[in-house]
């Protein structure tokens, strides 16, 4: 096995433990910090396969990352908004209670 | 303009700073245990028991083991026991003396209700404050011993106080020494009329209330330390 | 293999599956952090620098404080942080679910004929970055910012949207 | 040209060439990184020891008291007793405590502060970790101390510490946006971040006797008040010392703590400082340039260590002199003054990277225009800042 299969390897199980967090865990910060996990799994692909890739120059795998971080940045700060005000209508920030789509 | 304020304030503290370097008199800080304030007359701490005589304390107690001080005590701090026998105290007078006096400075709240209550002026209050002891039981609770300090320590810390008692004393003594004098000649004038008339056989005995005037007058202690001022200044 | 490889990878696994598995949610997001933190490490190991610092700042610095914000401000009552244990029918299949796809994923790596420049770590030098992220990719630069800042504007408005009248609702 | 350097600005690298020369040579790296780590960590540790006495000794001349002046000869030995002090009291862990993230914020947050040193460029040939992007890693180490600040006011289960941590979060986030802009115009005219780089773009002189200091160009003063205000708010110090206002919270998030960990966070605090006084000195006072050319002979890390010092002394004397802002004020303070400054700050430094290559003629206008560019600003958001605030009345103070 490569070192670049064994980078692909290690992302593709972060990559299902933050699966695994998404749907085994109620509380909605939980299920959002898996969906980060996710993410962050997808940019250790691309961190990897420019490290082993056959044109580092080009960056491309860098720049990926960065975005790819930028929008995580916005994404956590929304997804937590959204639960900070799904607490504050139902109370609960338990996904299973919160069924209703009035508030 | 904007930020002036900081600015002053900054050179304020600066100022400061400088200053304290090459203005000693800027620094009111005592550095205490090496220099010390000279504590004010009115000052007071715990009790001490005044004696006449610093070579012999324990004979010159001006203490007469009363015990009102002991009961008069709110926080009851102190212990008497009165002796069997008398002993004569610095009059020359035999009186009664305090076996065992105590004071647990522990308890003691420096009320001064036991130098207000004492008839003998023979309880004062000190200025000591450095009391800290590695023993909190027996080293606070303070003896006969430990507690009694010379008639010219007690002109040393409240030199007023002392000045007014020494004269209150003297006269008291000086009164006395008139009455026993007045005494003894109406005895003597008596006697020698009644021996006139008709001798006694037995000569009567010298009256325990009145000693000979020649012990009396040169009891009173001549004051060690320098005679009090006449208006001591008014403490801060 | 690489031995500083398999270190960042104990970490980041470990630290991951620890956090899936802890009920208490501030110890969770503790240990996501040091996740992160790992994954940082990783991307340092790659020779990606700047992302790595990037990583850190972002996401222990940023998005770590924005999480324990929530948490603290959505808890409740008696549990506190604690979170109540979801059926185990769910984790079951949770569980199935990761393990499948990280079946998957491993078999289709192990199978795919890759062909991995040998060599030393690329460098890719802040200078360098820069140049690209001004000229070939200006475009996505300014998308990510307009992202950034809508969506920060969103969350500011959601979360302190409402007003006091709902505070007590169901 | 090493030979050309005088001896004493080489003396610390012929000393690890000796220890290196009585080691075999695959242990080199090793050894570097080891002597680097204690040399930082003793430099460092005793700078920090006798900085609490310095600022205890300034504080108490400021306020017209001798200061600590028992222990050794004038004091000396003062910051000694009270590690042994700190060392013997009793370490008190709350019942309820969470004792794994109580154990390690004090750990992290002195791990956190530490890491910042090592991209700081000390002296010409003193630096231990050249990184490309240095500065980003000393940000990211810097931002990294906040998650420490809240396991130290989750873990007590104390609802007080708790609140009191997120005020000092809120603090943090707060004047963590100034300090990033604040550095940012430095970035963009020496065009790097690495430190040694924007050091070295800062030699030279104007007329042989002006130092091309950042500091000392429009920009670069602005950036630098704001980066010294940040700062100043980032370590915890008065006047915006809120998360441990010893006199009016119960030390904040610290309440919990007892004994040596509490000493960490004291010890984090001033970590924090000098690592933050070093950043501004390298990012706008020159790091270890020389002011002038005939003073060369003096070796650069004496001229840093110069410079640190009269940072940490600045510090300590706005200590003295400023009373401690409230939590509204502080954080208006940081979003509606600081922030829109430093925003500012990045259209003057482009103007002035932009008539860089104006004739010399233009000096005067383009001097006028940067320095138009952040007074005026800096006068209107004041202005809006204080609006309705009167000038003070003194009823009861001397005239």
């Amino acid at each position: 096995m490569s070192t670049l299969q064994a980078c692909l390897l290690l992302s593709s199980l972060l990559f299902s433990i933050g699966l695994a967090v998404a749907i085994a865990r109620s509380s909605a910060i939980l299920v959002l910090m898996g969906i980060e996990l996710m993410l962050n799994a997808a940019s250790m692909n691309f961190i990897a396969f420019w490290r082993f890739g056959p044109n580092p120059e080009a960056a491309t795998g860098v720049l990926f990352a960065l975005f790819a971080i930028a929008v995580a940045a916005a994404e956590a700060a929304v997804g937590l908004a959204l639960v900070i005000a799904l607490y504050r209508h139902q109370r609960t920030i338990r996904l299973q209670e919160a069924t209703r789509l009035k508030g | 303009m904007l930020g002036t304020g900081l600015i002053k304030g900054l050179m304020v503290t600066a100022k400061n700073l400088a200053g304290s370097f090459h203005d000693p008199e800027r620094l009111v800080t005592t550095e205490y245990p090496e220099q010390r304030t000279v504590l004010p007359q009115n000052y007071r701490n715990f009790p001490f028991l005044v004696t006449e005589n610093a070579e012999d304390p324990m004979g010159t107690l001006r203490c007469v083991a009363c015990q009102i001080c002991e009961k008069e005590c709110p926080p009851q701090c102190i212990y008497i026991e009165k002796s069997k026998d008398k002993k004569a105290d610095a009059a020359g007078k035999m009186q009664i003396y305090p076996a065992v006096f105590d004071i647990d400075i522990s308890v003691c709240m420096s009320c001064q209700i036991c130098v207000e209550v004492c008839p003998f002026d023979a309880i004062k209050m000190d200025q000591v404050f450095e009391i800290a002891t590695a023993d909190r039981f027996t080293g606070l609770l303070l003896d006969r011993g430990q507690l009694s300090k010379p008639n010219s320590y007690f002109h040393q810390i409240h030199p007023t106080d002392a000045a007014e008692v020494d004269g209150r004393l003297a006269a008291e003594r000086k009164a006395a020494a008139e009455k026993a004098k007045a005494a003894a000649a109406a005895a003597a004038a008596k006697a020698a009329a009644s021996t006139a008339s008709a001798p006694s056989p037995v000569k009567a005995p010298p009256p325990v209330s009145a000693p000979p005037p020649a012990t009396a007058v040169p009891a009173i202690p001549p004051p060690v330390s320098p005679p009090p001022p006449p208006s001591p200044p008014p403490q801060p | 293999m690489n031995a500083v490889l398999a270190a960042i990878a104990l970490l980041i696994l470990a630290s991951a599956g620890i956090a899936l598995t802890l009920r208490n949610i501030v110890r969770s997001v503790i240990l996501l952090v040091v996740t992160w933190f790992g994954i940082a490490a990783f991307y340092l190991w790659a020779g990606a620098e700047f992302v790595a610092f990037a990583q850190v700042l972002v996401y222990g610095g940023a998005v770590s404080m924005v999480v324990l914000f929530a948490v603290l401000l959505v808890r409740h009552g008696k549990a506190g942080v604690a979170e109540t244990p979801a059926p185990s029918g769910r984790i079951v299949s949770a569980l199935l679910a990761g393990g499948a796809i990280a079946g998957a994923l491993a078999g289709a790596v192990a199978l795919t004929p890759l062909a991995p420049a040998a060599g030393p770590a690329p460098f890719a030098p802040v200078r360098h970055i820069g140049v690209l992220l001004l000229n070939t990719h200006a475009a996505s630069l300014l998308a990510a910012g307009a992202i950034l800042t809508v969506a920060l504007l969103g969350g500011v408005v959601l979360a302190a949207g409402g007003g006091p009248e709902k505070e007590d609702g169901p | 040209m090493p030979h050309a350097e005088p001896w004493l600005e080489r003396a610390p690298l012929l000393l690890r060439d000796a220890v290196n020369a009585l080691l075999p040579a695959p242990a080199r790296w090793w050894v570097d990184s080891f002597l680097d780590i204690a040399v930082l960590l003793g430099v460092f540790g005793l700078l920090f020891a006798f900085l609490t006495l310095a600022e205890r000794k300034v504080l108490g001349r400021i306020q017209n008291r001798p200061g600590p002046n028992r222990a050794g000869w004038g004091g000396v030995l003062q910051p000694f007793a009270d590690g042994i002090k700190m060392l013997t009291k009793e370490d008190i862990v709350p019942r309820l405590a969470d004792p794994i993230l109580h154990f390690a914020a004090p750990v992290a947050l002195v791990a956190f502060s530490l890491m910042s040193f090592a991209v700081i460029p000390y002296g010409r040939h003193l630096l231990a970790l050249d990184m490309d992007s240095g500065v980003l890693y000393f940000f990211a180490a810097g931002a990294s101390s906040e998650l420490a600040v809240f396991m130290a006011g989750w873990s007590g289960r104390n609802k007080y510490s708790l609140l009191a941590a997120m005020r000092a979060l809120a603090q943090l986030i707060s004047y963590e946006l100034p300090l990033l802009l604040s550095f940012v115009p430095v970035v963009m005219i020496s065009g790097s971040l690495s430190p040694s780089a924007i050091v070295t773009a800062q030699g030279g002189w104007h007329l042989g006797f002006i130092p091309r200091w950042n500091v000392l160009t429009p920009w670069g003063f602005a950036g630098f008040a704001i980066f010294m205000v940040a700062s100043l708010a980032e370590s915890n110090r008065s006047p915006f010392d809120l998360p441990e206002a010893e006199s009016e919270l119960i030390a904040g998030h610290l309440t919990e703590y007892s004994g040596f960990k509490y000493a960490l966070f004291f010890m984090a605090e001033y970590f924090g400082m000098c690592a933050l006084g070093g950043m501004a000195v390298t990012l706008f006072l020159g790091g270890w340039q020389a002011p002038c050319a005939f003073l060369g002979f003096i070796p650069s890390y004496a001229w840093f260590g110069a410079k640190l010092l009269a940072l940490l002394l600045g510090f300590i004397w706005i200590r003295a002199t400023l009373p401690r802002l409230r939590i509204d004020q502080l954080t208006r303070f940081a979003w509606k003054f600081l922030v829109p400054l430093a925003l500012v700050n990045l259209v003057t430094v482009g103007f002035w990277h932009l008539s860089a290559s104006w004739s010399r003629g233009f000096d005067p206008l383009r001097w006028a225009i940067a320095i138009a560019l952040v007074v005026i600003p800096f006068v209107a958001m004041g202005r809006r800042l204080s609006a309705g605030l009167g000038p003070r009345t003194y009823r009861f103070a001397a005239q």
